[in-house]
């Protein structure tokens, strides 16, 4: 239909009109704050395994410990306001430790490197454990010394190093020292010298 | 540490040296904070850099990296010549008053060297450095410390030598430094004040190490700090549990301590008598005369019924140690073929060193080596090391490498030690990753497959290895709360102590190392940490956190603190010889009429102040010692140069460097000289990072990003080198490099009147991990301690240039 | 909404804000003397938010020269710590060397800035407790709070296109808890509590400091904005730009003068225009061509 | 073909080419593509203007969800101005020649009181008169300032402190300005001077109107000496 001119105009102002009207004033929406994600966490209290402050953490992990909730689902660490050295701080290392405990590159599968080889094979546990055996029977058996030049008993297995556990707890390193001074190892050692 | 973290708060002054406790161990240097806020307290860093440590302390002294006893000697130099000492204390609680034998030269009118150097042997015949024995078997004092051959004297006239202008020339430092260093130092000499010492691996980490420690010891018993709340020497350690795997886990010691037997000694009566040091004063408590109780007690823990007293409790499967299995011997070892295997629980000898090139090697000759770790570091995949390693092409590397995937500390319940002696229990929280065991697990499942093999193939003197007490309830995973009450000790047939008339029966848990008997009938795994599972349950789990000791810090019901659950060590010093409190605003323990109280007291809690039986129990003098003839350089600290040194020892040029250092004699042993190595080089951490291990950790590479190499701003000025420029830094045994960060932290050195230069860069990187960088330890030294052997990786000797 | 967490302004919304209960005014202090710049406060905020991006983390330029960990806040970075080298000329001609640290965050002024410049209504809200909060909900990415803010502290993300800063942890604060930097700072540098405490706490420590060899101690509380939320003790308090503190921040007149001259004029300027076209109309009516009148219309 | 049979169609078709020619009682006064031109401004003018006017003022917020919401109005915005920009440029192309200032431009300007009274009866009036010179000139150069202050406002963070505070000022001011401009513009081209609009809309302009409201134009185009 030919638009006269006074028509066309109104369309025109109706329509914008129209548009305000239509665009619904939307109050905006007040301030939201943030869900406190440790709410519904599991808190488990540890000790950071980095120096020897050994500042008390709480772990928060997800889910209410029922058995479907599997995996390592922790979510936050923070200091454990009552442990009286560190009194709830942390320092970087500490308040991360969610970042050691989670991380895409933990060791999960026993790997196996072959003698000349330039790749690691994954292993079973049990053919890691045999295997391991036998090479210290082995090492312990060709290497071990009764009695020495001047004929005392020394019972040494020089040919075995067991060293380790800064980070290992008492009880391991407990086992540890009782398994390797009953093999007769001399040579140990752990972070304590360096 | 003699005291503990929160027991900081409570000192006057606080020296750092050695140590750098804002970026190494910043939870616990908010009580140094705490004490400078709410006590005014003076801090102190003594450091080769200006580190953060000094930037928020009251004084700053800079010196070269090696040169501590230097500084120490001087202070207690400055200390004897200005009578800033604690008297009474001294008088009373050291041996000072102890006379020496006739024929002991000091270092001063021995060029250099203490009396009875043998130079082939490179060590010393001790006869000279003896005690005088009286007629009763009893070491002879003399009260007055007037005696020249006595203790106190022969120590003023040894630190005499360093007055303040040799201090400034030898540590590089400038005199009115140091004496205003000294005079603050020295200024807890009043009865009424304590001052307290900080340090860590500064100190350790030299050639001299254990005389550092020495020196720092011997200042702290001058000024009378020790035992006493806000005193002490309080080492920092590395690892949460570095503590506890000392306590359970030495070379040369067993749990407890207790001497690694040696070859002469066949018999356990002949070990016995030969660890059991004997009385040197009437009044001393000699508490390690106790030894066959403990031994005998661990003996039957790692063998539970096989160890009988026809079999000497099985002395004679414990190896015999004929000589130093060390941490740098084991790859030494490994590298001229004795040690065939090494298995390594959360270790990394390539990124721990010294001398990474010399561990690649050391790896590549093994047969196997097992790794047990939570990520796959430096050592793991050894053999596929980057060309700057030198490591041999892959197919001439014959070891077999196991590497296995262990939990971490959350995912395995059991008790850290820190650095305070405070055995805390944690918690497990999550399962460990994917196919990931417990270290129990693997330790279990290998032991009972030795025995299986041993029983089936039989072998080298399976005995020990088949009759070790494994009976855990689940052998293949022990429970680690069955272990700790065998760590414990508990009772294996009942019988009636002598002293206390208290009756115990089979199977109850001991309540502490003083019911430990020699006859077999009680076990204890380790006789320090004994009393922390009782009957009373597992005290380590303990959390109340409610301050007993009057805002002091002592926290006696949060966990346990071996030993005893005594929070202060030799706190018996801490009050005068009537019992009375040297500050009666911050007492150890004192005398109410019956007996001690306050902390547990590290004493007999009825012996009678008249007694005067000396503080330090575990000593045979009783009484700290000032002069000690178990060092292996000497009985006083002298000042030695590292190893590799810029400069002759200003004190005696012909006895540079400490002479019984232990070397190396491999060809890949080399050690740099100044004329091709000018510059002095240490190594340090960064509170960013721990050691080789959070940099698989994305968020903590993102707070330091790479590599970097600390240098003066005048020296980079000199080679030319801007902030960024890639430098490479180059020792005797191989070469980093990394970004140059030029800095105002680390200025010049005046030492013994010409320049010497620092330069430092930290440990963190490694060919593995998120973040790579070269490996700090390529150029460390394979010099060591002559008594801990631990190595120099503190100061060495390196050229600088563009890479 | 918790009940300390209410309103008491709103960015770009004439209409008042909600609060009427009244909550104390809650402040955060930095003791730059007692700082270790050991940057727990830094992965603390990351942690708590979820903020860390391994991809972000590696695009971050690293700050060369200094153990600074990134050269300026992020988007997903809302606090760092400042490291700078400082030789202080003492009176007495001896040099002290400073290793001068300070936390850099939102300063949660008393007057914001970026509150007075935002368009978006809702998009940055002031809670009766001080606390200045970005609502990403409404934001709409102009950055104008970039040129509000006296400290230049919100930072627009790439991703979203929205701004983001310190919060001051408003969801820890809403359940009683203390922002995540503050727990976690192991020296107890950073103190949490209400504003008049902590100068009380401050005061005290510039005392003891004045005894120490930093004469020059002082707050830094600056009153351009009216008092910041966040308050420093500096040890050469006549310098607070060594610490990267602008000297007399306040909210840049421009932004004033356009928020309350230039809109309202503008506004009237543009009604008047439009209420003149009708006066003119009524009054004058049409100026038609004489041969354009309705009669000459029919026949075109 | 004779101008009488010329159809409605084909004078639209000669007035979309050719300018300042009578037609059968009509005059053109604007080719297609200038018309076409000014209403590309007219609109992305007015896009610019509402996603201005939702930054500008929180009355107008509820107008950011016709456009999508605050982001994409402030998304928008820059990119409508953009045009509005390109297509003033087209404009001053066509127009640059035509709007020099002339010999009857002074008088005119001194005579603008009776003019808005519809009083003046000035002769010398050519195409565009002083005000329309003014008026395009004013749309120019402040296109020229929203688009200097626009880029500094669109990436603040690239220029200086200072210079973004003088563009947010510069752009208030340079739109404030624009909405008085355009309401004036309005009025005058639709109600207060009937027969104008069709100028934009059809391209042609009635002989009575060019002769009342553009005499010289008139004179130029007609031939006709007055």
């Amino acid at each position: 239909m030919a638009v006269s001119r006074r028509e066309f105009l109104k369309i025109s102002t109706a329509g914008g009109v129209g548009i305000v009207a239509f665009g619904f004033d939307l109050a905006p929406a007040y301030a939201v704050v943030r869900e406190l994600k440790i709410e519904r966490t599991t808190e488990t209290r540890s000790i950071c395994p980095y120096c020897a402050v050994s500042c008390g953490v709480i772990i928060h992990t997800l889910g209410d410990k029922s058995k479907n909730v599997t995996g390592t689902t922790v979510v936050h660490v923070e200091g454990d306001p009552d442990h009286p050295v560190n009194r709830g701080t942390l320092c970087p290392k500490g308040i991360t430790l969610k970042h050691d405990i989670v991380n895409n590159t933990r060791l999960t599968k026993p790997m196996y490197r072959a003698s000349g080889s330039d790749h690691w094979e994954e292993k079973s546990w049990d053919w890691m454990i045999d295997t391991i055996a036998q090479r210290m029977k082995k090492t312990r058996d060709d290497t071990f010394i009764e009695k020495n030049a001047a004929g005392q008993t020394v019972n040494q297995c020089p040919g075995m190093a067991i060293v380790g556990g800064c980070t290992d707890n008492n009880e391991v390193n407990y086992l540890l020292v009782k398994w390797l001074r009953s093999l007769g190892v001399l040579y140990t050692d752990n972070q304590a010298r360096l | 540490m003699t005291n503990n973290w929160v027991d900081i708060k409570n000192a006057d002054v606080i020296l750092v040296m050695g140590g750098n406790p804002a970026e190494n161990h910043p939870c616990g240097f908010k009580w140094a904070i705490e004490a400078k806020k709410t006590r005014n307290a003076k801090l102190i860093c003594v450091d080769p850099r200006f580190n953060r440590t000094a930037a928020v302390s009251d004084q700053f002294v800079q010196i070269r990296s090696g040169t501590d006893i230097a500084f120490l000697a001087g202070v207690m130099n400055y200390m004897l010549t200005n009578n800033r000492i604690h008297k009474e204390y001294v008088a009373n609680y050291t041996n000072a008053p102890f006379l020496i034998k006739e024929g002991l030269l000091l270092p001063g009118d021995n060029d250099g060297l203490f009396s009875g150097f043998d130079p082939q042997k490179r060590a010393y015949d001790k006869s000279t450095w003896a005690y005088e024995m009286g007629t009763d078997n009893f070491v002879k004092v003399d009260m007055t410390l007037e005696d020249p051959r006595c203790v106190f004297q022969l120590m003023k006239k040894h630190y005499s030598r360093y007055t303040a202008e040799m201090v400034a020339s030898i540590c590089g430092c400038s005199k009115e430094d140091f004496l205003k260093a000294a005079e603050m130092i020295s200024s807890t000499y009043a009865p009424e004040k304590a001052g307290t010492i900080m340090y860590a691996l500064g100190w350790t980490h030299h050639s001299s190490a254990v005389q550092n420690i020495r020196a720092a010891a011997s200042m702290q018993l001058l000024l009378g700090n020790v035992g006493r709340p806000g005193g002490g020497v309080n080492a920092l350690r590395g690892h949460s549990n570095i503590q506890g795997a000392t306590d359970m886990n030495q070379t040369h010691t067993l749990p407890g301590y207790l001497k690694m037997p040696k070859p002469e000694w066949q018999s356990l009566k002949e070990f016995i008598d030969a660890t059991t040091p004997k009385k040197l004063r009437p009044n001393s408590m000699n508490y390690w005369e106790n030894t066959d109780k403990f031994m005998v007690s661990m003996l039957k823990a790692f063998w539970g019924s096989a160890a009988t007293t026809e079999n000497d409790f099985a002395y004679s499967w414990l190896p015999k140690m004929d000589r130093d299995y060390s941490w740098v011997y084991i790859y030494d070892g490994a590298y001229n073929g004795i040690v065939k295997g090494v298995f390594s629980f959360g270790m990394n000898p390539v990124g721990n060193g010294p001398h990474s090139k010399k561990m690649v090697q050391a790896l590549s000759r093994l047969d196997w080596l097992v790794v047990a770790e939570n990520f796959e570091t430096e050592t793991a995949s050894f053999w596929k090391a980057p060309k700057e390693y030198d490591p041999p092409a892959a197919a001439q590397i014959k070891t077999e490498v196991f590497m296995l995937p262990a939990a971490n500390f959350a995912e395995k319940d059991g008790v850290f030690t820190n650095s305070s002696r405070w055995l805390q229990w944690k918690w497990k929280v999550v399962d460990p990753p994917g196919d990931a065991k417990a270290d129990q697990e693997i330790i279990g499942r290998l032991v009972l497959k030795l025995r299986e093999l041993y029983n089936k193939e039989g072998g080298k003197l399976p005995d020990p290895v088949v009759k070790m007490a494994w009976n855990y309830s689940n052998p293949v995973s022990p429970n680690l709360e069955e272990v700790a009450k065998e760590v414990n000790g508990k009772v294996l047939e009942d019988f009636t102590d002598e002293k206390t008339k208290v009756d115990y029966k089979k199977g109850q848990q001991v309540p502490g190392y003083a019911v430990l008997r020699a006859d077999g009938k009680t076990l204890s795994g380790n006789w320090l940490h004994s009393g922390y599972y009782t009957e009373a349950g597992n005290l380590a789990m303990r959390r109340n956190p409610v301050d007993d000791s009057g805002g002091l810090g002592a926290y006696h019901n949060w966990a346990f603190n071996w030993p005893a659950n005594r929070r202060i060590m030799y706190n018996r010093a801490s009050a005068d010889l009537n019992g009375k409190p040297w500050d009666p605003k911050r007492p150890g323990i004192w005398w109410n009429g019956e007996k001690w109280v306050g902390d547990v007291p590290d004493y007999k809690p009825d012996y009678k102040p008249e007694e005067m039986i000396g503080p330090f129990i575990m000593n045979p003098e009783g009484v700290g010692k000032l002069y000690a003839v178990e060092m292996n350089e000497g009985p006083f600290p002298e000042h030695y140069e590292p190893y590799e040194t810029p400069v002759d020892n200003p004190l005696h040029p012909k006895v540079s460097s400490n002479p019984v250092t232990k070397l190396f004699k491999t060809k890949m042993d080399v050690y740099g000289t100044r004329d091709k190595f000018p510059i002095v080089c240490t190594t340090f951490r960064l509170t960013e990072h721990f050691h080789y291990w959070t940099k698989h950790e994305a968020i903590l590479n993102q707070l330091q990003q790479e590599f970097f190499v600390e240098i003066p701003e005048e020296l980079a000025k000199e080679k030319g080198i801007k902030h960024g420029d890639r430098v490479k830094v180059s020792s005797a045994r191989g070469s980093v490099e990394g970004k140059a960060m030029v800095t105002k932290r680390i200025r010049p050195l005046k030492v013994a009147g010409q320049t010497v230069w620092q330069i430092g860069f930290p440990i963190h990187w490694g060919y593995a991990g998120k973040s790579v960088g070269p490996l700090a330890n390529t150029l460390t030294p394979t010099a060591l301690d002559p008594n801990s052997s631990t190595p120099e990786y503190k100061a060495f000797l390196v050229s600088l240039d563009k890479a | 909404m918790p009940s300390n967490m209410e309103l008491r302004r709103i960015s770009a919304t004439p209409s008042p804000a909600t609060g009427v209960r009244t909550a104390p005014t809650v402040a955060k202090m930095i003791d730059t003397t007692t700082c270790i710049g050991c940057k727990a406060c830094e992965v603390a905020c990351q942690e708590w938010n979820d903020l860390f991006n391994a991809d972000i983390a590696l695009e971050a330029p690293s700050e060369f020269g200094s153990y600074q960990t990134m050269p300026d806040l992020t988007a997903n970075f809302w606090n760092l710590i400042r490291f700078n080298e400082h030789v202080e000329k003492r009176p007495d001609g001896s040099e002290k060397f400073h290793w001068l640290m300070a936390k850099d965050q939102c300063m949660h002024c008393e007057d914001p800035g970026c509150l007075k410049a935002c368009p978006a209504p809702g998009a940055i809200v002031q809670y009766t407790n001080g606390v200045v909060d970005f609502q990403q909900e409404h934001c709409i990415g102009c950055e104008y709070c970039v040129t509000g803010c006296p400290f230049d502290i919100p930072r627009l993300s790439k991703k979203t296109k929205k701004v983001y800063k310190c919060t001051l942890c408003t969801d820890r604060l809403a359940y009683g808890l203390e922002p995540a930097c503050i727990k976690a700072c192991p020296t107890g540098c950073l103190q949490f509590g209400t504003k008049e405490h902590l100068v009380q706490i401050a005061n005290a420590r510039v005392e003891q400091l004045k005894h120490n060899g930093y004469e020059k101690a002082a707050i830094y509380d600056p009153p351009g904005v009216g008092g910041t939320g966040v308050i420093y003790v500096l040890g050469l308090g006549d310098q607070p730009e060594l610490y990267g503190l602008p000297n007399d921040p306040h909210v840049p007149w421009t932004v004033s003068v356009w928020k309350h001259a230039l809109k309202p004029i503008g506004s009237l300027l543009m009604i008047g225009a439009l209420l003149g076209t009708i006066i003119h109309y009524v009054r004058y009516g049409r100026n038609e061509a004489p041969g354009m009148r309705k009669v000459d219309r029919e026949e075109v | 073909m004779s101008q009488e049979v010329m159809t409605q169609s084909q004078l639209a078709t000669l007035a979309r080419e050719k300018e300042d020619l009578a037609v059968d009682g009509l005059i053109v006064r604007h080719t297609a593509a200038v018309r076409l031109t000014h209403w590309l401004v007219a609109i992305f003018f007015f896009l610019s203007l509402f996603t201005g006017f939702v930054i500008f003022t929180p009355f107008f917020a509820g107008w950011a969800s016709v456009f999508g919401g605050g982001p994409m109005v402030r998304t928008l915005h820059p990119w409508f101005a953009l045009g509005f920009t390109i297509a003033i440029l087209y404009l001053y192309r066509y127009w640059k020649m035509k709007m020099k200032k002339e010999a009857g431009d002074e008088e005119w300007k001194d005579n603008f009181g009776p003019y808005i009274r519809y009083e003046s009866e000035l002769q010398n009036v050519g195409k565009y008169n002083a005000g329309q010179k003014i008026y395009f000139w004013a749309v120019f150069w402040g296109a020229i300032a929203f688009l200097a202050s626009g880029i500094v406002m669109w990436f603040p963070t690239v220029f200086p402190y200072f210079l973004r505070t003088i563009s947010y000022w510069l752009h208030e001011i340079t739109f404030v300005a624009f909405v008085i401009g355009i309401i004036y513009h309005i009025y005058m081209s639709t109600t207060a001077m009937p027969g104008t609009f069709r100028a934009m809309t059809r391209g042609t302009v009635t002989k009575d109107w060019a002769k009342w409201h553009h005499p010289r134009w008139y004179r130029e185009v007609t031939g006709e000496k007055k």
